[in-house]
C-alpha cells in the first residue's frame, strides 16, 4: 500500500475535525432544547466516515442510518443545508420534513432514516441502477453492528452478490446497539465472517485508524467499479457518546469507555501527522479554527433561516407529473 | 383496434407497451421471468424483454422491493411484483417507511416513480395467507396512490398511467378476474392495441340507478353487477361505483351518487373494520349526511381470517346473492 | 392503598406483579433489560427478575416477535416488546399471519395468550419514521385485541388482563403518557398497589356532557378533556369517550352517547383515512343514522407523514385548540 | 456411525411409503377438483421428512411449509384427521379451517404455514418454551432453499445460536423455488457454509439417502437436547413434481427430471433392503399394500365426514378465557 500524501491525509484531518467539531455544536444547542427528536452524535467514528467517502465521487451514492451527520458530511454536504435542516428551517436539505434520521440531498446521492437495517436494500437499488445504466458509480451503505442481524442484511447481502452490484457494506461496530453489546446481540465474533454466506470477500480493519479505512475502501470501490460485485467491510470503532443525547448510559463499564478514549481517530491521526509528516500543532489549530468559522456560519446560517409555514406540510407527499 | 384480451393479458400488454417505449422500466419479482408471473400476467415480457429487463428474483421481498425504491430514486422506473398481497409483511417496512416516505421526507427532492404490482382476493380455497385484500392497510398510510381494476380495459390505462407516474403507485390485481384456467371466474373485454392511459383517481360509474348506490372495487364489482341484474328483475335499479383507486379517492362521484339516490351500500372482500367500508361510510357520513334516507350499510369479509373449508369461505365472501339481500334491506330501512 | 404513579410505572408495575404471579409471563425486546425499556417502562424489571426473564434482545424484530408467538403457543405468556409501532413493518408477517391467525388457522386448537407491546405517537420533534400511531391496521386484520390505554390507572388495570388474556393482545403506549424528562406532557395518576384488571372491551366515559360527543383514545383523550374544560367556559358541554381498546370495539357505548348528544367527533392521532376515525363514524353510519343531528366531523393526521419542523407538525397533529374549533363548528352544523 | 437395524429401517420405509401413496392419492383426487387451493406435494423429499422424524419424539415440535405433507405424516399425525382437513371437513385437524398449507396439530406440536420463511422464527419460540421449561424437547424447522434468502433465515439463526436453543434447521435443497433455481437465488454454493455466520455446526447431506438423513438429523438432535444449541442441515433432494399442481413446468429440463428420477429416494431405500438386509420383494409389497389400506380408510372418513356449518366462520378468532 502506498504511502497517503500529506495532502490527502490534511484534507481527510480536515473533514474528521468539520465532524467532531460540528456535533459538539449541535451537542450543545440539542441540550438547550433548540433542536426537537432524537440526537444520535457520531463522535468517535468519524474516521470511518471520511476513510471511506474520501474514495467516493459525487455520483457514487452514499446511504446511511439514524447516526448520519459524519457520513453527510464526508460526503461533502452543504453545511448550511445540513445545519438548516436540523434546526427545522425551510431552508434544509429538506425543507424541515426530515430532520436529524432523514437527511437528503440528491445532489450528492446521500439519503439515510430511522429504521435499523432499511438502508440496506435501498443501496442495492442504486447499485443496480448503476449497473443497469452502465455507470462505474458505486453504491456505499453504511450500518451499526446491530443491523447487521437484521434481515434486510442477509436479503440484502445475498442480493447485490448474486446480482454482482457494485455495493460496498460498510458495517460500522461501535460495540452497542443502544444497551445492547454486541455479545449480546451477535452470535459470531467478526460480522466480516459473514460474508462467506454470500461468497464475497469479507474485511475486517480498524475503523480509528483513517488510513486503514482509506485502504480497505479503496480497495472495495475499486472491485465494485470493475464490476466484480460487492464486498462487506467490518470497522471496528467504539460510540464515545450515549446511543442519543439524554442516554443515562448504566449499562457502560467507565473503564472500558476511557480505554477507548485512548484510541480515538482523530488524536490518533493528529499523532500521525506531526510525527510520520512533519505537520505542526499550529497547522492543525489553524485547521481547527477554519473549520469551525464555516459551522458558525452554518449555523448562523441555519439559526437565521424561516420556519416552514405550517401548512407546508401538505406539500410534497406526492410530487406533481410524470412521464406522460 | 380493439380485441378481447383477459384481465392478464392486458396488464401484460401494458407493461410491454411501456417497456417498449421507455427502456429505464424493467420488471422484476419472483417468477415474472420463464414462469411468465403465477397469475399469467407476465406472460412474453421475458421473451421479448430477456433476462436483463424482466428479472426473478430470490424470495427476498424486503431487498427486492427496497431495491425497487433505491433504483427509482436513481431514475428507473421499476415494476416490482409482490406475488400475493398477503405477503407484504415480510416487507412492509420497506413499503410504507421508505417507498411511501422518501419523497416526503427529502421534502419533495426525491422522487419515487415505481410501481409495486400485487395479486388479490379470495373465493378459490386459498385460505388465511393467500385470500386476503388488505389494499385498506396502504391506503391508510401515506404516500401510495393505491389503484384497484377491475376490467382489462382499466388494467391497460391504469397501468400505464401508473407506469408513468412520478409516485409510487400500488396496483392491486384479484386473482379471480386474471382468466386463468386454474382459477375461477376470470373477465375479458375489449382492450384497444394502442397504448392509452385510463387517470389514476377517477371513480366509474358502471350502471346508473335511481334506488340505492353501490360503492365497490375489483372483483365485487363484477358481483354487483350481476346481483344489480338481479334486482333490476324485481324492480330495484341500484348505481354502481367502481372506485378504481383508493388513494386518490374521488369523492366526488360518490357524494353526487348518493345526492341522487340516498341509499348507500358499501361492498367490500376486504376486512369489514377500520377498512375501506369504513371510510367510505365515513366520507359519506361527513359530507353527505343529509342526503342519506337510511343507515348506510357494508357488506365486506366480518373481520375472521379466511377460512379454507368451502362453505365457511363462502360464508365470509361477499357475493350476488348477499349483494342483493342487502340492497334489498337497504330499501327496506 | 393508591399511590401516584406515571404511566410508565403503572406499566411496569402490571408486568411485575403478573410476573410475580405466574412464572410462565416474562418479557423481552430491545434494550428492555439493563437499559429499563428506552421510554421507562420496564424500569425495574431486570433487577428483580434478572436476565432471564427480562430479556435484551437483537435487533431482529422477526425473529424476536415470531419467537414470542412459538413460545406462546407451547404454553408460555410472552410480553414482548416493539420499541416503536413505527418500526412494525419489519415483523409484520410474524404479527399478523402467524401471532394473529395461528388460532384461527388451527381451528381453536392453539392458542397465542402474548402481550406485544408498543410505544406509539408524536408530538416531540421525532418525524416521519418514530412518530405515528398506527394502532388502525392491527384492527383491521383479524386475530389481535387493540388496547390503547390513556392514563395509568388503566395502563395498569389492562395491562395485566393482557397478559392473562389467552390471545394475542396489543398493548398501544403513547410516548407522550409516559411521563419521562425528555419527552414532553406525561401522564400521572392514582394507582392501587395491589393487583387488579381493567376488562379489554369497554370504553370509557372521560366526561359526560349533553351536547356532542367525542369520541378518542390514548393521548388525545387528556387534548380532548382540555378542550371540553375550555368549551365549557363558553357554556357547551362535551361528552367524552375513551375507547380504550379498538379491538373489541364498545359500540354500545359510542352509539348511547350520540343518541343523547346527537353530534359527534371523532379525534384521532392516526391518518385520517382508512382508519379508526373512519371505522368510528361507519359504525355510528349504520346503527346511530337517525340520532345524529349534524354530519359526523373527524379530526386527525391529514394524511400525510409526520414532518420533522415545529411548526408543520404541530399543524398536522390534533390538539385542544383544533378540538374545540372542530366541537364549535359541529355545534354550528 | 452404527448400522440401522433392519426393524427401524423397515420402519422409515414404511412411512415413506405411506408418505407418497398419500400424496400421489391426493394428486388424483385434486386434479378431479375435489380439494380447492392449490396443491404443494413432496414427491420425491420423503426421505428428509423421515430420517429426520425418525429422531423426534412427541414432545418434540415440528415447523414446516406450503409443503408440509410429508413433515405432518412422519411426525406421525393421524391421518384421518389429516386427509379430513384436506378435504375441508368437520373433522379435520382444524375443522377445516386450515387446510392443506395451515396444518396444526398440537398433540404432536406440529405446525405449518404458507409464507415462505416465516416458521423460522416460530421453531425458535418453541425452542425458547423448551429451554425455559428445563424440558429436553427439541424444536425442527424445515424450511426450503428458496426460503434461505429470506431476512427469517438470518434473524433466527442468530437468535437460535445467540441463546443456544435446542432448535434444528432443515433446509431441504430441492433445487427450486417455484421456476427459480438455486443458482439464481442464492449467492452461496451451500446453505450449510452459513452456519459459520452464527458460529453453528453446518452439515450437508443427502437428503435422498434416508439413512445418511437420520444419521445427520441424530447427532444435531442429541446435540439439541444436550443443551449444546442448534445446527444447520442442507439436504440435497430434488422436486419431482411441479411447485403445486398444475404447474406447467416451462423451466425445468427433461434431463434433469429423468437424471433425479434415477436417484429417489424410495427406490434407492428398495435397493438397500434387498441387496443389503435380506428384504424380500414380497415383503416391500406386503408394506405397500397395508398403508393403501390405511390411506383408503382415512380418505373414505374425509370424504364421509360432515361439511362445517357456514357459521363456524364466526369462531375460533380468539379463544374463550385465559388466566385470569
Ligand atoms: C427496525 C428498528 N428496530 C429498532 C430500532 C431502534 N433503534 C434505533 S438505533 C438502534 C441501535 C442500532 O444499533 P447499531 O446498528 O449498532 O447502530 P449504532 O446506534 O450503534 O450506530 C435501535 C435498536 C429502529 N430504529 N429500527
Ligand atoms: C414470503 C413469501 N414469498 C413468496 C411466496 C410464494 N412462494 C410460495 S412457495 C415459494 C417457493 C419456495 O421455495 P423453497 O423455499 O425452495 O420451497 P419449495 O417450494 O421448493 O419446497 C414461493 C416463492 C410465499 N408463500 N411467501
Ligand atoms: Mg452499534
Ligand atoms: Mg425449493
Amino acid at each position: 500500500m502506498a504511502k497517503l500524501t500529506q495532502e490527502k491525509l490534511l484534507k481527510m484531518y480536515s473533514q474528521m475535525v468539520l465532524i467532531r467539531q460540528f456535533e459538539a455544536r449541535i451537542e450543545g444547542i440539542y441540550g438547550k432544547g433548540a433542536i426537537p427528536g432524537e440526537m444520535h452524535l457520531s463522535i468517535g467514528q468519524e474516521a470511518i466516515a471520511v476513510g471511506v467517502c474520501t474514495n467516493l465521487r459525487a455520483d457514487d451514492a452514499a446511504t446511511s442510518t439514524h447516526r448520519a451527520h459524519n457520513h453527510l458530511i464526508a460526503k461533502g454536504v452543504d453545511l448550511k443545508k445540513m445545519a438548516a435542516e436540523l434546526f427545522g428551517r425551510e431552508t434544509g436539505l429538506c425543507k424541515g420534513k426530515g430532520g436529524h434520521m432523514h437527511l437528503f440531498d440528491p445532489s450528492i446521492k446521500f439519503g439515510c432514516g430511522g429504521i435499523v437495517g432499511a438502508g440496506m436494500p435501498l443501496a442495492v437499488g442504486s447499485g443496480l441502477a448503476f449497473k443497469r445504466k452502465g455507470l462505474d458509480s458505486v453504491s456505499v451503505v453504511f450500518f451499526g453492528e446491530g443491523a447487521a442481524n437484521q434481515g434486510t442484511f442477509h436479503e440484502s447481502l445475498n442480493l447485490a452478490a448474486l446480482w454482482k452490484l457494485p455495493v460496498i457494506f460498510v458495517c460500522e461496530d461501535n460495540h452497542y446497539g443502544i444497551s445492547v453489546t454486541k455479545e449480546m446481540s451477535t452470535a459470531v465474533k467478526s460480522n466480516a465472517d459473514r460474508a462467506l454466506s454470500y461468497g464475497i470477500p469479507g474485511i475486517s480493519a480498524d475503523g480509528n485508524d483513517v488510513v486503514e479505512v482509506y485502504n480497505v475502501a479503496e480497495a472495495a470501490v475499486a472491485r465494485a467499479r470493475k464490476g466484480e460485485g460487492p464486498s462487506l467491510i467490518e470497522l471496528q470503532t467504539y460510540r464515545l457518546k450515549g446511543h442519543f443525547e439524554g442516554d443515562p448510559e448504566v449499562y457502560k463499564p467507565k473503564a472500558e469507555q476511557e480505554e477507548a478514549l485512548q484510541h480515538e481517530p482523530i488524536v490518533r491521526l493528529e499523532k500521525i501527522l506531526l510525527a510520520e509528516y512533519g505537520v505542526s500543532q499550529e497547522e492543525l489549530t489553524e485547521i481547527k479554527e477554519a473549520r469551525q468559522v464555516e459551522i458558525e456560519e452554518a449555523i448562523k446560517f441555519a439559526e437565521s433561516s424561516p420556519w416552514p409555514k405550517p401548512e407546508e406540510a401538505l406539500e410534497d407527499v406526492f410530487v406533481a407529473g410524470g412521464a406522460f | 383496434m380493439s380485441r378481447i384480451l383477459t384481465f392478464a393479458q392486458a396488464i401484460s400488454e401494458g407493461m410491454a407497451q411501456e417497456m417498449e417505449r421507455d427502456d429505464r422500466v424493467f420488471l422484476m419479482g419472483e417468477d415474472v421471468g420463464r414462469y411468465g408471473g403465477i397469475f399469467g400476467t407476465d406472460v412474453g415480457l421475458y421473451d421479448k424483454f430477456g433476462p436483463d429487463r424482466v428479472i426473478d428474483t430470490p424470495i427476498s421481498e424486503s431487498a427486492f422491493i427496497g431495491a425497487g425504491t433505491g433504483a427509482a430514486m436513481e431514475g428507473l422506473r421499476p415494476i416490482v411484483e409482490l406475488m400475493f398481497v398477503d405477503f407484504f409483511g415480510v416487507a412492509m417496512d420497506q413499503i410504507f417507511n421508505q417507498m411511501a416516505k422518501n419523497t416526503y421526507m427529502s421534502g419533495g427532492r426525491n422522487s419515487v416513480p415505481m410501481v409495486l404490482r400485487t395479486a388479490i382476493g379470495g373465493g378459490y380455497g386459498d385460505a388465511a395467507q393467500h385470500s386476503q385484500i388488505l389494499y385498506s392497510l396502504f391506503a391508510h398510510v401515506p404516500g401510495i396512490k393505491v389503484v384497484v381494476p377491475s376490467t382489462p380495459y382499466d388494467a391497460k390505462g391504469l397501468m400505464i398511467s401508473a407506469i408513468r407516474d412520478d409516485n409510487p403507485v400500488m396496483f392491486f390485481e384479484h386473482k379471480l378476474l386474471a382468466g386463468l384456467d386454474w382459477l375461477p371466474f376470470g373477465v375479458k373485454g375489449e382492450v384497444p392495441e394502442e397504448s392509452y392511459t385510463v387517470p389514476i383517481g377517477k371513480a366509474e360509474i358502471k350502471r346508473t340507478g335511481k334506488d340505492l348506490t353501490i360503492v365497490t372495487a375489483s372483483l365485487m364489482v363484477h358481483r354487483a353487477l350481476a346481483a344489480a341484474e338481479k334486482l333490476s328483475s324485481e324492480g330495484i335499479e341500484a348505481e354502481i361505483i367502481d372506485l378504481r383507486s383508493l388513494v386518490p379517492l374521488d369523492k366526488e362521484t360518490i357524494l353526487t351518487s348518493v345526492a341522487k339516490t340516498h341509499r348507500l351500500l358499501i361492498v367490500d372482500e376486504d376486512y369489514l373494520s377500520y377498512g375501506m367500508s369504513g371510510e367510505i361510510a365515513a366520507v359519506v357520513a361527513e359530507e353527505g349526511l343529509y342526503d342519506l334516507e337510511a343507515p348506510v350499510k357494508r357488506l365486506a369479509v366480518p373481520d375472521v381470517p379466511i377460512p379454507f373449508s368451502h362453505p365457511m369461505e363462502d360464508f365470509v365472501l361477499p357475493n350476488e346473492k348477499k349483494i342483493a339481500a342487502a340492497a334489498k334491506d337497504l330499501l327496506k330501512a
